[in-house]
């Protein structure tokens, strides 16, 4: 537990410190991204689902893993399509 | 219409050029031209022919219906003007009484620049504006080739030599376009005038402006000051006077003699060599000592009374007049045909005479 | 226990995310941030199934191919200025994920109170955040009104539904009943809806960004349900990372973050007392900056203000940073600006403008129209159209420079007063106008480090 | 030592003021002020009394053992000297050969401020720095002065005006001083010269070097240049020269005549009101057409040449100037002696006669 | 496992320690971050000793007595100059402990074999760090040589201690024997003299950090070893910063890493060939920021390098941003700076700098001692120290700014070229003088950013 | 030890992080602030000590301590000496 802590405690600084100098220009992309990945939750989602033995445990988690799914797919095309603006515009 | 060439003393303008020429016939006017007309401002003959005008060996006057010129004419000539025909210039009444009279007994239809109401529209035609540019660039010329310093600053070897002071009266074009030009010499430059918004032109202009005590006034023009103001005035620049090493007075009332600003006591406070340049010597000096086109000195001070200073730079004092004179000339014209709408705020405001009466209320009083 | 090489994917994962934001911070790398977040999630994903999927392994397939046949083309096919919206309703769905995942795990496994604990924070904070971004959605799609809702009392219903979320959420760890959870689950759809109803249209990016640091919450708790260290170091990482990008969003429009979510209560009765009004829209120094650094051409107007600023060299610094991007800039030089003829040209040669850049009405209006972005410095009668449309306006006939038919138009000035005419502007309240009030050099100098930060 | 009042005609400088008097005395030496020598840069006798010196009536020559001035002596006044006397001030020797013969046969140890050597520590006595700058300065102002057109750009109701175009040729001390006073007056300036230092100097003042394809110098001065080059320098010249409104000549060779750079052919080809300022007017001139104080019309453009422009701006030029000399003095003067150290680099170098020979080889050799 | 309250203790001292690196890397929050780093020792200290002294208590605190008694004084008492070799003392000591630590740990417990390569790693490193240190601290304290000490044949004799290194380590963890450990402990030590001994005076420093972050490397492992999350994540923070450190500081000084640790043995050929050489300081744009930001009293002593850069606009700007921040900020202007009489009047009229702030040689020299930072700008021969001291100089004579006598001078030059007079400037070589290689103008334009972000 | 390697991942980025952009001038009191820092061995001095039953363990552990705690105080002193400059000036 405690052992989570630190690693959550570190994670937080680890978060705070990356994105401290972000331009503003990229904070829409950038909370895209992170929106992103917060969809792993999709990997609890199949590791609930893979455990279920069936009835509303089964269909909730299915429920789960097709939202998660949404979040993480959606979420990573949507973020590449707006960095597409610094394709053309090199530095 | 016809443009003739300038015959007053030292006049070196001219009132039109080649491309103001273009414009006028490209506006179905016939235009000629006077020979000679642009010697100083080293227009020849044959680049008006080529603009289209036609080239007259004599004056125009009574031969062309409208007179485009610079300074009024003499009233003489004015003599020769028939029944409607127009003439376009500068003329100040109050000091062209005699020609006043003549443009009314002959029925001509006159407009004086002088009086151009200073809207926003007319900005076009605003000759007092362009030539008191050029008047404000030239007084700082006449004053630093009169100096026997250095206007900006010099940190060498044999030592280093101050930046020259300068002090402008009067914020007006002239006085601002002065202030401009003595600060790109590197002049330190203060200046003053009673209008209130001058305080915030002058340091637009990176100059610094003199907060008197006195009562400022709104509005565009200057109205009169009393003597007893103009007093108080005197008494509190007396110091920066003494202070300057040039000072350039641009001070003017409309209609009414220059405000006294500078007395032969200020004078003798300024340090030798000091140099005076009046722009406004012309109609009484703000400088007690100036005389138009002299250089007076006072002691060990130079004043310089400015005599009209526009002309010492002619080709793009002509330049900006031209178009001037075109602009509003060519607002009277419909389909070639000169027809002023004296009911125009702004060709009705600059029109002094028409069909035998003075319209200017002012000079009407005045004869 | 996971075995050790699943762990391990898991680490490599996380740091793959690690990356990702970090990438994500710089223009430069920003896609490649992207591409490496989702290469983590990828193995993240295949990790889990391949040793997670112990049953229903065909059916998990399915449900994941669903969400990508749904997920995938929406955000292929959304147009780009509905892409806010897009975000909320994905980040919601993600916290419904989360919420949903607790809630199947709290019914399978009977664990601590501190798993409890976890559970019941990631069901609530799924919970708002998932109702919360789908109102935040429909705001932007202009389903309902984009202007902020204030319920009757609705501070007191808030604080009611809070306080019955505070009571609900220590009986369910208390009692571990089912039921009390999911009756939690409708609480915490009730606080989202009450927590965005109030933030009016343009706070609404703000709203999302905190909601999607919600989301990051809710999945780091419930990686402490599952006891996954991935979804742990995950979570916390985009909920740190969100909450200080709402913070940075907050400052960027000038606004703590505070009045944005609660302002709307005060701010509505003040737009009460007022009378119809025309509206400006006025801007940050970043927005403008933005503007400026991704423009192709940029028109200068300089005018009185500023002379008055003497802001000649701050604008010539900018112009020509604007230059070293690549981007043409001009300055537009009207024949009266200013208070005394020459006055900008005075100005400018004295910061050095090459005089190739002064360009004269005649020069500019004509192609006005491939002007990006029209930055008036100060000028205000000089690009009134007034002039150029209005004959009762008393200087009607003065030619103007026509920025109106530039694509987007920057007004520097310090307030809504009128030039040396005194008539009114009504450039100024076109839609495509953004006024940086404040004094011009001051502004200058501020775009000038906010376009090289970009 | 004494300072006599100059007696060249139209020479308005004077080689002391009362404060390198001070320094003068302060070292020791007895100072002789010729009455009214000061009155150009406005300074009164009583000032120089002040300042510690004694005012005498006549020119100290013969009376003196040090004179310092700012233009050499007339031959009839240097027989007055005595074996021994020193005097420093401006010695052209090529042009004053009379002058250096009677200074020879005086046994007058004389110093040229012309002959100083450019070094690092000669600069605070380099006068021909200082009144290079004067020079430069004034030669702005003297094209200005007379061009018809402004200097700067405007844009304004009545049209835009462009800038003027200012060339300038010879980037020595005067040259960049042009440079300067013109871009801040507003010009477009651009300049050549034959140094290769020179490029990088002109741009350091924000003007554009013409780039010629002809080989540069390196070097404190130009070398003589041979008349082919010159040939071809005229060739590549003269189509910016042609499209210059002022063009401001300041290129000079030590020792020798000015090379031609603007030949008649060239003058005829600029636009009528053009100005030609020849700063090498006196040494032969950079203009074919130029004249030393005359302002020459070819077709319509002007060709002023200057002559002795410092001496326009004579309070700043003296006090340049009598800095300078003072410094010179005082290098050579211990205790109160004035003892000059002839191996000394600089006082060496610029001592032109002693003991009854010329120590400057090129001059010894026209003799 | 120990208790939670010991290992909570633990994870708040592990934040004080992000905090106090984060806080060191800003000039406003270091003393602050020093401070707060020494409080989470503090607490981990203490909660070490009333969780962990279960036997030898009383000892334990003599030797923690004895410890300080040592420490502080030696720390107060030291010179300034001598701070380096003093860091490096300290941080010897660090990796001795880790290495005893880790010795004694071996002995008590008889742990896996992942256990013993922690072990392993942790003797070694500390071996290499202890070593090392003594060695960089004999050179700094000129106790030996400083120049770069190359024994015959020196690579080779590295290159068999490395290998010997590499095949006791697995016997260690193979045969868990001590005295294979000692042995190992012994390499460590040969390897840490082998690895600082070719490192030239210059480099130390950055030996010094390499060596920093090895102890933090061994205080890792040595958590491993005890199984301790504190000193994993100590010994890792320290580890990875003195790494990314070690980096800066050798691209400060403009050298690849590898160049300096091993460069040695090229260098020293090339050496011998050219003469002695005179070391200078070049400093990063953010160096210099951070002088002038921190000043009270600035000189700009403005040259001909100024005007061929066209840099007036961006010193003046540079100068009011100081002064906003309430610095006092003079120009220097020099009788014959530039090419012409006159030619920085020119320039920084220009650009409007007022004509108070112009100050002449007499003006400044008598105070500039009190000046804290002298900006030379493209000057070179006027701030000469040779024109006063250096009878035998061609410049001998002229007055010159004494910058020298300034608290500290900044170069701004493009390169080290004499300027006009062809004299080399001693003052470049002086150990106060910061040299910012690069066209004035961009170095100006980058300090404007770098200041404003302080 | 998986949660352990997660730690030392993520600190291994907060250490980067947070150094990445100090200025040189930083340079040298980061360094023996770091120094001081990693003084912390003497928290494992502490506990091995505190396990010893006396011989050689002992004092080696006492070696250990004492080495140790010169390591943390003169750093932390060192350090703190080094940022006196950054005192008058506060912002
Ligand atoms: N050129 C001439 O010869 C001449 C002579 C006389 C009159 N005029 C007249 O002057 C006008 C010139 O037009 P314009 O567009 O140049 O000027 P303008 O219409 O007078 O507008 C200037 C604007 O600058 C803003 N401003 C003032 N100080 C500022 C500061 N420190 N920072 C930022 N903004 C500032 C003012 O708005 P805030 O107060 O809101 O900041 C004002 O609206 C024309 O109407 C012309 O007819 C010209
Ligand atoms: N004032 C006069 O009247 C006059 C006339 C003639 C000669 N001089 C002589 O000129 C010298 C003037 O002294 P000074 O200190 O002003 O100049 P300086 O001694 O010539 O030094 C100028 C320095 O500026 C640097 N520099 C050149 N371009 C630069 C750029 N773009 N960015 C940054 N640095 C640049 C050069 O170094 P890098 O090449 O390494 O960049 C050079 O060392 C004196 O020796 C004086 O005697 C003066
Ligand atoms: N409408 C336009 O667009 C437009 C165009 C050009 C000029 N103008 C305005 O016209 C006005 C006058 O310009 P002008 O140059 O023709 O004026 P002017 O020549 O009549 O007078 C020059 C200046 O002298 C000042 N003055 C009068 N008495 C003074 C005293 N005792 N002490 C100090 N100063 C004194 C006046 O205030 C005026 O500024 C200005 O306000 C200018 O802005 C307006
Ligand atoms: N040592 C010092 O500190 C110091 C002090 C002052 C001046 N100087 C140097 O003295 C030198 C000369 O200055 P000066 O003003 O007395 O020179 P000058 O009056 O003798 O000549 C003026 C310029 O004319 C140029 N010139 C000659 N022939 C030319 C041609 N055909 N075309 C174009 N240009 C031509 C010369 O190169 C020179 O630059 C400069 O290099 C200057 O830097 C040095």
């Amino acid at each position: 537990m405690i052992d989570l802590l630190t690693i959550f405690v570190l994670a937080v600084f680890v978060g705070f410190e990356v994105v401290s100098k972000v331009s503003t220009i990229l904070h829409t992309p950038l909370m895209s991204g992170a929106n992103a990945i917060h969809g792993v939750i999709l990997v609890g989602a199949i590791l609930i689902t893979g455990r279920a033995e069936g009835g509303p445990e089964l269909a909730l988690g299915l429920a789960a893993v097709f939202l998660a799914t949404v979040n993480v797919v959606g979420g990573f095309v949507v973020t590449d399509r707006m960095l597409e603006m610094f394709k053309g515009h090199k530095r | 219409m016809g443009i003739p060439a300038e015959s007053r003393p030292a006049e070196r303008r001219v009132a039109a050029l080649p491309e103001t020429v273009a414009l006028l016939t490209g506006a179905g006017l016939a235009v000629d031209v006077q020979s000679g007309a642009g010697r100083h401002a080293h227009v020849p003959d044959a680049a008006y022919q080529a603009a289209g005008a036609t080239v007259v060996p004599d004056h125009p006057a009574g031969a062309a219906e409208v007179l485009l010129s610079v300074q009024p004419l003499d009233p003489e000539r004015a003599r020769l003007l028939r029944e409607g025909d127009i003439t376009i210039g500068f003329l100040p009444p109050a000091a062209e009484l005699d020609l006043v009279r003549v443009l009314v007994e002959r029925g001509v239809t006159s407009f004086s620049l002088d009086l151009l109401p200073r809207v926003t529209r007319a900005q076009g035609m605003d000759a007092l504006s362009s030539q008191a540019l050029v008047a404000g660039y030239r007084a700082v010329l006449v004053a630093a080739e009169r100096l026997p310093r250095f206007l900006p600053m010099f940190t060498t070897a044999a030592g280093t030599v101050p930046p020259a002071k300068v002090l402008v009266l009067g914020a007006g074009v002239a006085g601002l376009q002065a202030i401009a030009t003595a600060r790109r010499l590197g002049a330190v430059v203060e200046a003053y005038d009673v209008r209130a918004a001058a305080a915030e032109e002058v340091r637009s202009l990176g100059a610094r402006f003199l907060e008197l005590s006195l009562e400022t006034q709104s509005g565009v023009y200057a109205a009169e000051q009393s003597e007893d103001f103009l007093e108080r005035q005197r008494e509190l620049i007396a110091e920066r006077v003494a202070a300057s090493d040039v000072v350039i007075c641009t001070a003017a009332v409309p209609g009414r003699r220059a405000p006294v600003l500078v007395t032969h006591d200020m004078l003798k406070a300024m340090a030798p060599g000091s140099v005076v340049v009046d722009l406004a010597a012309e109609s009484g000096g703000n400088c007690a000592a100036s005389a138009p086109g002299e250089d007076v000195r006072v002691g060990e001070v130079l004043v310089h009374g400015a005599l009209n200073l526009p002309s010492s730079l002619p080709v793009h004092a002509s330049r900006l007049y031209a178009r001037n004179a075109a602009n509003l000339l060519l607002a009277m014209t419909e389909d070639g045909v000169v027809r002023p709408d004296l009911d125009d705020e702004v060709i009705g405001g600059c029109c002094l005479t028409h069909a035998g009466r003075v319209r200017h209320g002012p000079t009407g009083e005045l004869l | 226990m996971s075995p050790t090489w699943v762990q391990l994917a898991y680490l490599v994962a996380a740091l793959c995310f690690v990356l990702a934001l970090k990438g994500l911070s710089t223009p430069r790398y920003a896609r490649l941030g992207n591409l490496v977040g989702a290469a983590g999630m990828a193995l993240a994903v295949v990790t889990a199934y391949a040793h997670g999927a112990v049953h229903n392994g065909p059916l998990i397939l399915l449900a994941v191919a669903a969400g990508a046949v749904v997920g995938v083309p929406a955000a292929r096919s959304v147009k780009m200025t509905a892409i806010p919206q897009m975000v909320a309703l994905f980040n919601g769905v993600g916290g419904a994920a989360a919420a949903l995942v607790a809630l199947v795990e709290f019914v399978e496994v009977d664990g601590s109170a501190l798993f409890d604990v976890a559970t019941v924070l990631t069901v609530l904070i799924g919970a708002v955040s998932f109702s919360g971004s789908v109102v935040t959605f429909l705001k932007l799609q202009e389903v309902m009104t984009t202007r902020p809702v204030l319920l009757p009392a609705g501070r007191f219903v808030g604080a009611g539904v809070a306080l019955l979320g505070l009571a609900l959420a220590p009986a369910v760890v208390a009692t571990s009943s089912v039921p009390l959870l999911v009756a939690l689950f409708a609480v915490g759809l009730a606080l989202g809806v009450l927590f965005v109803l109030p933030v009016g249209g343009a706070d609404v990016p703000i709203a999302i960004s905190l909601l999607n640091a919600f989301t990051g919450l809710a999945v780091a708790a419930s990686g402490y349900v599952l006891g996954n260290t991935l979804l742990i170091v995950a979570g916390t990482l985009v909920g740190a990372s969100g909450t200080i990008l709402t913070r940075l969003m907050a400052q960027a429009m000038g606004r703590p973050l505070a009045n944005i979510l609660f302002g709307a209560f005060t701010a509505a009765r003040a737009a009460a007392a007022g009378g119809e009004q025309r509206t400006v829209r006025s801007g940050t120094v970043e927005d403008v900056a933005i503007l400026l650094g991704y423009a192709h051409s940029v028109l200068v107007v300089p005018g009185y203000g500023l002379a008055v600023a003497q802001a000649q060299h701050a604008v010539r610094e900018l112009a020509q940073l604007l230059e070293k991007r690549g981007i043409r800039v001009d300055y537009g030089i009207h024949p009266v600006a200013g208070r005394m003829p020459g006055h900008m040209n005075v100005l400018l040669a004295e910061a050095d403008v090459p005089y190739e850049n002064l360009k004269e009405l005649d020069d500019v209006n004509p192609g006005m129209g491939s002007v990006d972005v029209a930055l008036v410095v100060g000028a205000n009668d000089v690009v009134n159209p007034g002039a150029r449309d209005d004959p009762a306006s008393p200087i009607y006939g003065m030619p103007i420079f026509e920025v109106d038919h530039a694509k987007a138009v920057v007004f520097m000035k310090r307030s809504m007063r009128p030039g040396f005419a005194g008539v009114d502007n009504g450039l100024l309240y076109h839609p495509k106008t953004t006024l940086l009030f404040g004094d011009a050099k001051d502004s200058l100098t501020k775009l000038l480090t906010a376009v090289k930060q970009l």
